[in-house]
């Protein structure tokens, strides 16, 4: 019915997506049509039969529930970038010689570990410098990156496990550590068509989310190359 | 998108209130019967009816939106039926007033139950001795009556309309101009920081909705004081 | 014309009555909590007596052995209770067509003989006492009942009212066949009006007078009654 | 957690009863006030007043979270100066109440309200009549026979505060044993693939106890009748 | 001992009384709709006219010149109005004790008088129309007031109870100085109890007769006034 491209695509997208879609439908001329809810959603959308086109996830297993669902082809799953895991504080917060103390002294926020992947992430990172057991008890998790990430802004935490592109929007707040990528699995948006029979229009979107305009977009968001290889 | 000049934001706005409108219209009706009903005679029935009506109140919606998806999908047990007759809930406006409407009954219901319950009975019994039919009784005195309850329960319902974000999100998604209503849009806007002067003008514009559906309300039932004190 | 038997209980109290009556007016006659009203709720199917035969005219409206029961509004009645019952929504014009048939006549007889024209298009909250009793005996005479049941219809009435509807009970009694159940305390109202007399105490009927018998049994009665209720 | 043996689960259910229940122990007195308020005359200040109550339903959930955040966070207005006197709402089940309270509180106000305009007037005049001071009159006749209305706001009210999911999760946000209420964990559970049969469990669990909350409701309203027709 | 000057108007009804009465009972006479009972109301601080002036021994209740206007609590009232109306919720007991200060005296004697013993404990709904008057006449003597207003308080009962509670209200007027205003239609009970009669048409009182006169005045008015309110 609709002739523009649906995409479901996570909240913590928002930006660099619309950005995207801005640039994509002046070039192109067709229009892009994005819905942007909590992976889960959409997940179980497509499994109720929604018309969507594309479906962008940061959490690979998702991906492979509709994949197993016949929602989409395994083969078709492409990863569409990468990211990093950042501790992020408030700009006014001088340099912090001391990290892990962030974790140990007072309350800080990152996602749910057991179902959203930036806090799984998290987790990973933390149980890696083994600080994940005394770290827990002043874990603020919250449901999605946002809402974490706003709660840093205001202060009510002092610091925040996010992803670098998160960091990087928010001008209350700025990256203060890096964790090295190898403390826990690769982060990775993956991206997938719908359906059996991919239109014109959508393979024509795919190839310019992977196009050189669109990276570049994506790196002045912060986000990394994706690892060519899934997990 | 954070002046009101822009059409998109127009745009929401009336879909917010087409959605809420389709809702309470579909769903008044309904809330007067199961109001009556509640308000009548019986225990263990009522309270489990009761209890169903209340149910969308109490779950988080998040699970009445999955609900509603495993229902009323393309290939949910109703849905696929309702396909077949080219009715199609799933991710259209129409899914969105399905959800708000679910959501606010129980609101609707409450209030309405409550000024039936609290009528004179010999009312009820004077109209029979005039010879006044079961209906008759109902649409002639019982009704008429109950018209501050049923306000109070529009009030309600249409403010909660206004307001559902957790089952349409759940149900029919998130797609702009579709099923993208108010509290959606704010929801989209918040996610970015960038978005948040024009979260604002929406939320501004929402509450300014509600200023004046309240003020109508008010208004109603006002009249309608002053028409039985005439 | 009329017949009555029935024996029931409300709450702790029991009723018991043996009524048979023809045309015209009867009377109940009896001290306050003796059962009146309770008998003609029971005529009007608002009660419902564990054993019971009501008969009006032809048609049975209770038989308790014969399982039927007519529900009030088939009962074709005109009841005007202790306290005036009218509809708060409803003007006094409403109020007193509430019952009326389509092609009704008598209107006109029955506004100008109550006295209802300054108050016709009031809403009843503004009406006196004494008004609102008027609206609400013109209401249920104009419902053209086969049966009228006025429970003390004339109390808050003046002098001079009750000079104007005496009468037009006087006329409805001689000139049509509608049966007047008519419970009141005024003798001098009972022996102008009642054809037969049935006087009841303590939910039983103890005595079937005609009006010359009533006249003479009401003098000695009352100081023995006035003992008799004193303890 | 799948498992009804698992005391996480327990854990978890009382949690939401006790932050329900503090919400409605502490909104239901405001809520008898602004109904009777409410119910009073005047207009505009009324409607203006009517539309502020309102408001929780109207917003998005996130709004009213993000807007509790601002006010009662530690760095908020009045959450910083509560943070002197020890008071914290911050990330603790306190903070849960005030939410679930603070949504509720429209649901909850409504009923009442509409109990007190149904009452008959010249019951507090009589009252007036036999010396009875305005509160003698408010707490012996207006406040008992608003009965029904106060059960009707007290059961709407404890079920959206059971319910209660957008503005808890954003304003004290997601901390197993201190903030997470069954909607938080049944959300949580059903953010990842693998937590449906758990989720389920938990669902359940929450229709359950709605059931016996309504249950009770009915019966208290009930043997109210019941008193009244001794 | 009871002075009521007043003007004022309700919806288009206008109402003026001037009424000078010692102690005792001052009854007020008049066709339904006259403006009795809003002469109560205003007495009671039920209805405030336009202008007025009314005392009750030595304390003045309302005085629109000099803008006293005392709120109807504090007018230690006893009223009894045309219908009874009892607190639903509250047993005959308590709806008897709702006016009563604490040492109260002479409640045997009342509910004896009354002859309420058999309903003490029952609710409202089920009272009978006669038992409801006699508890709300009940619960107004118990408030020991400083004026009764007695809007057709015995409409409702048989001769046997009226029998037992005028002997009562004449021990009232005599043996104490609490001043009764009293609303009837019944000439006898006027007679009986009245040491003053205001008679009062279309809102204004129209004659101040003493029971002699007002027994004279009355055989012949019947007819005349009949006839004026015929129209
Ligand atoms: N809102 C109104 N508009 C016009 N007239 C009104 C309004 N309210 C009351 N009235 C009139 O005021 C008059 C006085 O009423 P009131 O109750 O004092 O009469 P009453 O003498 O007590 O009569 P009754 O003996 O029938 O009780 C009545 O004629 C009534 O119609
Ligand atoms: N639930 C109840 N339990 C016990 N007795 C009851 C109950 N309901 C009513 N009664 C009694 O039934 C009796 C009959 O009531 P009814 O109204 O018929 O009296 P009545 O003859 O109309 O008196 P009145 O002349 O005062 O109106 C009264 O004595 C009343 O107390
Ligand atoms: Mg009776
Ligand atoms: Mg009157």
């Amino acid at each position: 019915a609709r002739d523009a491209v649906l995409v479901f695509a996570p909240a913590s997208m928002t930006d660099v997506l619309n950005d995207l879609r801005d640039l994509y439908q002046q070039k192109s001329g067709n229009s892009i049509v994005i819905s942007f809810a909590g992976t889960q959603h959409l997940a179980r959308q497509l499994d109720a039969g929604a018309p969507a086109d594309l479906f962008i996830t940061a959490d690979r297993d998702w991906m492979d529930w509709a994949a197993e669902r016949d929602l989409i082809k395994q083969q078709r799953i492409v990863p569409l970038a990468g990211n990093r895991l950042v501790v992020a504080v408030r700009n006014e917060v001088e340099n912090w010689a001391d990290i892990d103390g962030l974790f140990t002294q007072d309350y800080f926020a990152m996602a749910e570990p057991d179902s959203v992947p930036a806090g799984r992430y998290a987790r990973q990172a933390l149980q890696h410098r083994g600080l994940w057991q005394k770290a827990k008890p002043r874990a603020v998790f919250g449901d999605n990156v946002r809402t974490t990430l706003r709660r840093l802004a205001r202060g009510e935490v002092t610091s925040a496990i996010v992803y670098g592109t998160d960091a990087a929007i928010e001008s209350r707040v700025r990256s203060l550590f890096v964790f090295p990528p190898d403390s826990h699995d690769a982060i990775t948006y993956w991206l997938a068509a719908t359906g059996d029979a991919v239109p014109e229009k959508v393979t024509a979107f795919i190839q310019f989310l992977n196009g050189p305009e669109a990276g570049a977009i994506f790196a002045s968001a912060g986000f990394t190359p994706p690892p060519q290889k899934g997990d | 998108m954070s002046s009101l000049a822009d059409p998109a934001i127009w745009g929401i706005v009336l879909l917010s209130l087409q959605v809420s409108c389709m809702a309470m219209i579909v769903a008044l009706p309904l809330a007067i019967i199961v109001g009556k009903v509640l308000a009548g005679p019986g225990f263990f029935g009522k309270a489990f009816l009761s209890a169903l009506v209340h149910l969308p109140l109490v779950l988080p919606p998040v699970v009445t939106g999955y609900a509603l998806l495993v229902l009323f999908g393309r290939r949910g047990w109703i849905g696929s039926m309702l396909d077949q007759i080219g009715i199609g809930f799933t991710f259209s406006w129409t899914g969105a007033a399905l959800a708000a409407g679910i959501m606010a009954f129980p609101l609707i219901v409450r209030p309405i139950r409550l000024a039936f319950e609290s009528q004179d009975a010999r009312l009820n019994e004077m109209a029979a001795t005039l010879g006044a039919s079961r209906a008759k009784r109902f649409f002639k005195v019982a009704l008429p009556l109950a018209w501050p309850g049923i306000i109070a329960g529009l009030v309600l319902g249409f403010a909660k309309a206004l307001g559902e974000f957790g089952a349409t999100i759940t149900f029919v998604s998130n797609i702009p101009g579709e099923t993208q209503t108010l509290s959606l849009a704010i929801y989209t806007l918040l996610q970015s920081p960038r978005g948040d002067s024009a979260a604002l003008t929406l939320i501004v514009l929402s509450v300014i909705l509600s200023f004046a559906a309240i003020l109508a309300s008010e208004w109603m039932a006002n009249s309608n004081r002053r028409r039985l004190e005439r | 014309m009329l017949t009555v038997k029935l024996e029931g209980t409300i709450g702790t109290f029991s009723v018991t009555a043996d009524i048979e009556a023809g045309v015209g007016v009867t009377a109940i006659y009896g001290p306050s909590g003796a059962g009146k009203s309770t008998i003609l709720r029971a005529i009007a199917g608002l009660w419902e007596p564990e054993r019971g035969y009501i008969q009006v005219g032809e048609n049975v409206l209770l038989d308790t052995n014969a399982e039927i029961n007519l529900s009030t509004e088939k009962r074709r009645l005109g009841v005007v209770f202790q306290e005036p019952i009218l509809f708060p929504h409803l003007s006094v014009r409403a109020n007193l067509a509430f019952g009326m048939k389509k092609h009704e006549t008598g209107w006109d007889g029955v506004v100008s003989m109550l006295d209802l024209g300054d108050v016709i298009d009031r809403m009843p909250r503004h009406l006196s006492g004494g008004e609102a009793q008027r609206v609400a005996l013109g209401r249920a005479i104009l419902s053209d009942p086969q049966i009228l049941l006025l429970d003390e219809p004339l109390t808050g009435l003046d002098d001079a009212r009750r000079a104007h509807v005496l009468p037009y009970l006087e006329r409805l009694r001689d000139e049509t066949t509608i049966p007047i159940v008519y419970v009141s305390h005024h003798r001098d109202e009972i022996l102008q009006l009642a054809d037969l007399i049935f006087t009841i105490e303590q939910g039983t009927v103890t005595s079937e007078l005609t009006p010359g018998e009533f006249d003479k049994a009401m003098r000695p009665n009352v100081v023995t009654r006035q003992d008799g209720a004193g303890k």
